[in-house]
């Protein structure tokens, strides 16, 4: 609506505080780490720091195991990452360039575990690892995370967007499934799979629930767990440090979101590929 | 012989029949245009040929062989998309090439063909191009280009100018029957477009409700239509088409009576009601003495030549098409025509009599 | 592709993988909700119970105060539900209806909190609620979630994809800001809003983290972290009676979902309104 | 006076202007039909009226006031969309009162005037349907029903009838005719087809590339158009526009040598290469001693004429539309022209040089 618009304060109150509520966290972390313990003290909810200080980060960087838990963290999350945009691509191209019996039914069933409570699912899971005895391994992580049912939703959609006399004149110029794929399907939703990619493994990176379960001893935890140490120990003296650890962990997602803004964003509108 | 044949063949949706029945067959190297409607079915069988539908009953014979089972991809046709799909990540000479590649052939031939084809529709130059980076009448050439290289025996294409605007259209259509002419490949063309369809067709098979309702010439297509259906759907305006009754030798119109030609006595003969059907641009408006007297309605003028809507006694309404800017709507108080320009259509089934054996006079 | 099918079963493997490890942890959690203790023990792996039992159940519904569980989470997740959806709808239709100074900036930068860890953003709401003393009351779990980012970016799609002259021709009418928005954009909206409603509902359903950190008392406790007491005392003779909680608490995001899938699963397409 | 008036209206995008100067007006009452290629600024035109498009720079005056800060509520408008935009949540009934609840009118008159326009528009009975139940052409009435219920004096039109099959679309304008005849507003119609600005304008305005090339009424668009644009934009084939040399009383096309005729000479007087025009269907078809020696190229036979293309010596061709099928193609040996169906163009700018005083002879 490229029109005329009121000047009505009132329609800006629930964006100023959606705004508001989505960004004070992230305000508040950045600032806490370069405040010292003073600071923190005397004015807990002011969100600036006078003066910045660095030594929170120091101290993250000195007296802490931190890159043992970057490798840790990056590790299970590139694994995961692999296997999950591998699994998605090629069960969202099964689904929709073959024809089987049933094909709706198991979609929409593998999506109700969109819906499930993590707790729930996590129990099985569990189970499953500790009769295989990956506990305390970086691989009882990863296993039972190498399919994801919203990538293959995602790609799914994608690879439905390409308009269908692409692959026809594919078909009548007769190449075959793999050539069909390989040669059409990959090249075209590349932009929507590298974004799948990136959130896959943001959301691994970050994932902090089924680490902890699996996970045990302090030199495998990832970063979330490591994060979760200092709150544990909730003494304020360790506040600033904590914030500290939290802007280390969120910079690479944070990297990457603002890198591939442009492909995340398309992906998740859907806009697909054009003809 | 590179012809192709359609046997009793059907084609159904679940529980719906899309295509009734088709019987009819494409001679090699002919150009053949499936019209019809939206919804007729004519798409359809187009992509029955090219074998991206399956055949749910019935035979499809390519070249003498029964194909229903084959896959597009061995059934050796060129088709041109009416949205040209073009592969968006490949360069112009990438999709032109793209078949044939996996047809694995000599880097040699291909480079030759490739850029033959190139020539023979002007997009030397634009190799390394994105379909992005051209307009619209190029990716239409880029399509053909791609169906062309394969010199394939078949060559369908499915609406593919209905994204040209209409000077580039017309332009187009030249274009394709001198392409044509190079290859003689056998080629099927669907369309929407009767304009498209006369001038291109050798042939035209006309479709609607996913029956053929006619299949023949375009200029027996335009001045002997089948049935109503066919002579109402081309022309614009469209053939009129007046119910008339028959007694002896008069036929009754609106509330003219009109005497009934000698040469249609033997083709009418023993019916009492009929339906007359006359192209708008045979009838010839009368200020004196009209054979058929009515009152004009509405006049349109189209530049070139005007319509006028002649409403009859019993309110029938005729078109009349006239370049003759002297006649003006006033003076008229009917219209005449000849006994030579009319086509008569059973009154219940509206199918064509036929016509009086001494072909008389109708214009070659 | 209605086209030939190639029976290349390499095709099927991701495919049935991916449904596997989709599923499985739902099988499980059934079939053990109704094994007693000696099939959990004799064949943990096995999927069938033979025979079924409800003893489980019975001993949850009996020993048990759920129905204060399903009180606690449903006074919670309804609150949260009704607040976000409000400012979802309200904060779209501003960022969609009027034009201003830094709004792409302000709804991409919005957006930026999808990727940063859970972990990082609870500490800043935690001190808040602390600060508000509403530590250890539903009012601390609902406060920070009144507006939602995914809530606000789901309705933005859902009303961009209205046809603009539908607006267009309401404002030619004479209709105002509050007339398009009751009388056009909610109708057509609301498939949409009802999908993202029953989302918003099932998530806060399902939460465990933050609802974790707020209530300390366990009659405050809500579904998934009743949930957690039987996995933390992970004594094997618990786990028939875990499942069964599981089940239960599974039991409304399910029904909920399979009854709105259609409007759930059009959300997501973002078929939107066609004209 | 519901007139409306451009003085020196722009449209800019950012840096790009897409309206250059608009300087016309429309009078009240009229049939105003803005055409034009795709992009040439005539849906920005109408949007400028109905207050959905900022007007950049220059004034838009409505009844005499300027209402460029008007917002498009109360400027009193009613609008067709080319999609028609009917609220599909709504019934028709609902669809068609939307408005006038707005402004908030008495049921009864509301009733009222609903029944009245569902009447005229032959949608009585449809009232509870949804715009999805329905099919296109009444999808198109119901929105004609709904901008002509709110009987405002500007009547805008986007390209309303760009959905329908060709069928009802000719339908379609004669209905919207004698709608206007009804409520005789300003009306304002944006179309890209020529057919249906020929029929419907009063007067035509046609635009190219942002800016006005000509406002006239169809009739001299068509036969004495302002420049070479609107000449080859208009008819199809367009107006055949051949460089020609002049010396003393004679002009050169191709190799042949035309007698320059005497009514021509002071127009022309001064100029030594001109664009001569001549509309195809004013050719005329020479077997012997033809004025400009041609051949015949191509022919396409559209059923009820035939369109040939002649090639001249220097390679210029010429369309020729012909209804006579008698001289066939063979014999052909150029085309002749009569000096009173001819257009002269200055041969750089393009722009029409104007006619002899004494009307040579034009048809009306």
């Amino acid at each position: 609506m490229r029109t005329k618009l009121d000047k009505n304060i009132l329609w800006h109150l629930p964006l100023i505080l959606a705004v508001f509520l989505q960004l004070w966290p992230i305000i508040f972390m950045a600032s806490t780490s370069f405040k010292d313990m003073n600071q923190i003290f005397t004015s807990t909810l002011n969100p600036l720091p006078f003066p910045p200080t660095l030594n929170n980060y120091v101290a993250v960087l000195e007296d802490f195991p931190f890159w043992t838990y970057v490798y840790n963290t990056f590790l299970i999350a590139t694994l995961v990452t692999v296997c999950k945009i591998a699994t998605s691509v090629l069960a969202a191209f099964a689904f929709v360039y073959y024809e089987f019996k049933g094909k709706e039914t198991i979609f929409n069933f593998m999506l109700l575990t969109f819906f499930i409570p993590i707790t729930v699912l996590i129990m099985p899971n569990y189970l499953l690892m500790s009769k295989l005895g990956l506990l305390n391994t970086p691989w009882g992580v990863i296993l039972p995370q190498i399919a994801d049912g919203m990538g293959i939703f995602l790609m799914r959609q994608t690879i439905r967007g390409i308009p269908k006399p692409l692959l026809e004149a594919a078909l009548l110029e007769g190449a075959g499934a793999i050539g069909i794929l390989t040669k059409v399907v990959l090249p075209l939703i590349k932009p929507s799979a590298i974004a799948v990619t990136i959130f896959f493994f943001i959301h691994s990176w970050n994932e902090y629930f089924w680490p902890l379960l699996v996970l045990q001893d302090k030199e495998n935890y990832t970063l979330p767990l490591a994060l979760q140490m200092f709150i544990s120990a909730e003494g304020g003296s360790e506040w600033g440090i904590a914030m500290a650890v939290a802007m280390l962990t969120s910079v690479l997602p944070l990297l990457l979101y603002l890198f591939c803004q442009k492909y995340i964003l398309s992906t998740f509108l859907q806009s697909g590929v054009k003809g | 012989m590179k012809n192709i044949e359609f046997k009793a063949v059907k084609k159904k949706y679940d529980e719906t029949t899309v295509i009734q029945e088709l019987n009819f067959s494409i001679k090699e190297g002919e150009r053949l245009v499936l019209l019809g409607p939206s919804g007729c079915g004519k798409t359809t069988t187009l992509r029955m040929i090219a074998g991206l539908e399956e055949i749910s009953e019935g035979q499809l014979f390519m070249g003498g062989a029964v194909v229903n089972g084959v896959a597009p991809g061995k059934r050796n046709i060129a088709m041109v998309f009416q949205n040209y799909a073009l592969f968006p990540h490949l360069s112009v000479w990438e999709n032109i090439t793209f078949g044939l590649k996996i047809q694995k052939l000599t880097e040699q031939e291909m480079t030759k063909r490739a850029k033959e084809a190139l020539e023979i529709l002007n997009l030397t130059g634009y190799e390394n191009r994105k379909p992005k980076e051209l307009s619209g009448g190029q990716k239409q050439r880029v399509a053909l280009c791609r169906a062309i290289v394969k010199q394939s025996p078949y060559f369908l294409l499915d609406e593919p100018l209905s994204n040209l605007d209409a000077q580039l259209r017309q332009q187009a259509r030249t274009e394709l029957v001198k392409l044509h002419e190079i290859y003689k490949p056998t080629m099927i063309y669907v369309t929407h477009d009767q304009v498209e369809a006369m001038t291109i067709a050798q042939r035209i098979a006309i479709m609607n409700k996913g029956e053929l309702q006619q299949i023949d010439t375009p200029e027996n297509i335009y001045h002997r239509p089948a049935n109503t259906f066919v002579a109402s759907f081309i022309g614009t305006p469209p053939m009129n088409l007046l119910s008339a009754h028959v007694r002896d030798h008069w036929i009754f119109i609106g509330d003219a009576c009109v005497p009934l030609d000698a040469s249609w006595d033997k083709v009418i003969a023993g019916r009492s009601r009929i339906i007359l059907g006359i192209r708008p641009e045979k009838c010839l408006l009368a200020g004196e003495k009209p054979m058929v007297p009515a009152e004009v309605s509405y006049v349109e003028n189209l530049g070139s030549q005007r319509t006028l809507r002649l409403t009859l006694k019993n309110h029938e309404n005729v078109f009349v098409s006239t370049k003759d800017f002297t006649q003006t709507a006033n003076s008229t108080k009917g219209f005449s025509f000849r006994w030579e320009d009319v086509s008569v259509f059973d009154y219940k089934t509206g199918v064509n009599i036929g016509y009086p054996i001494k072909e008389g006079g109708k214009n070659e």
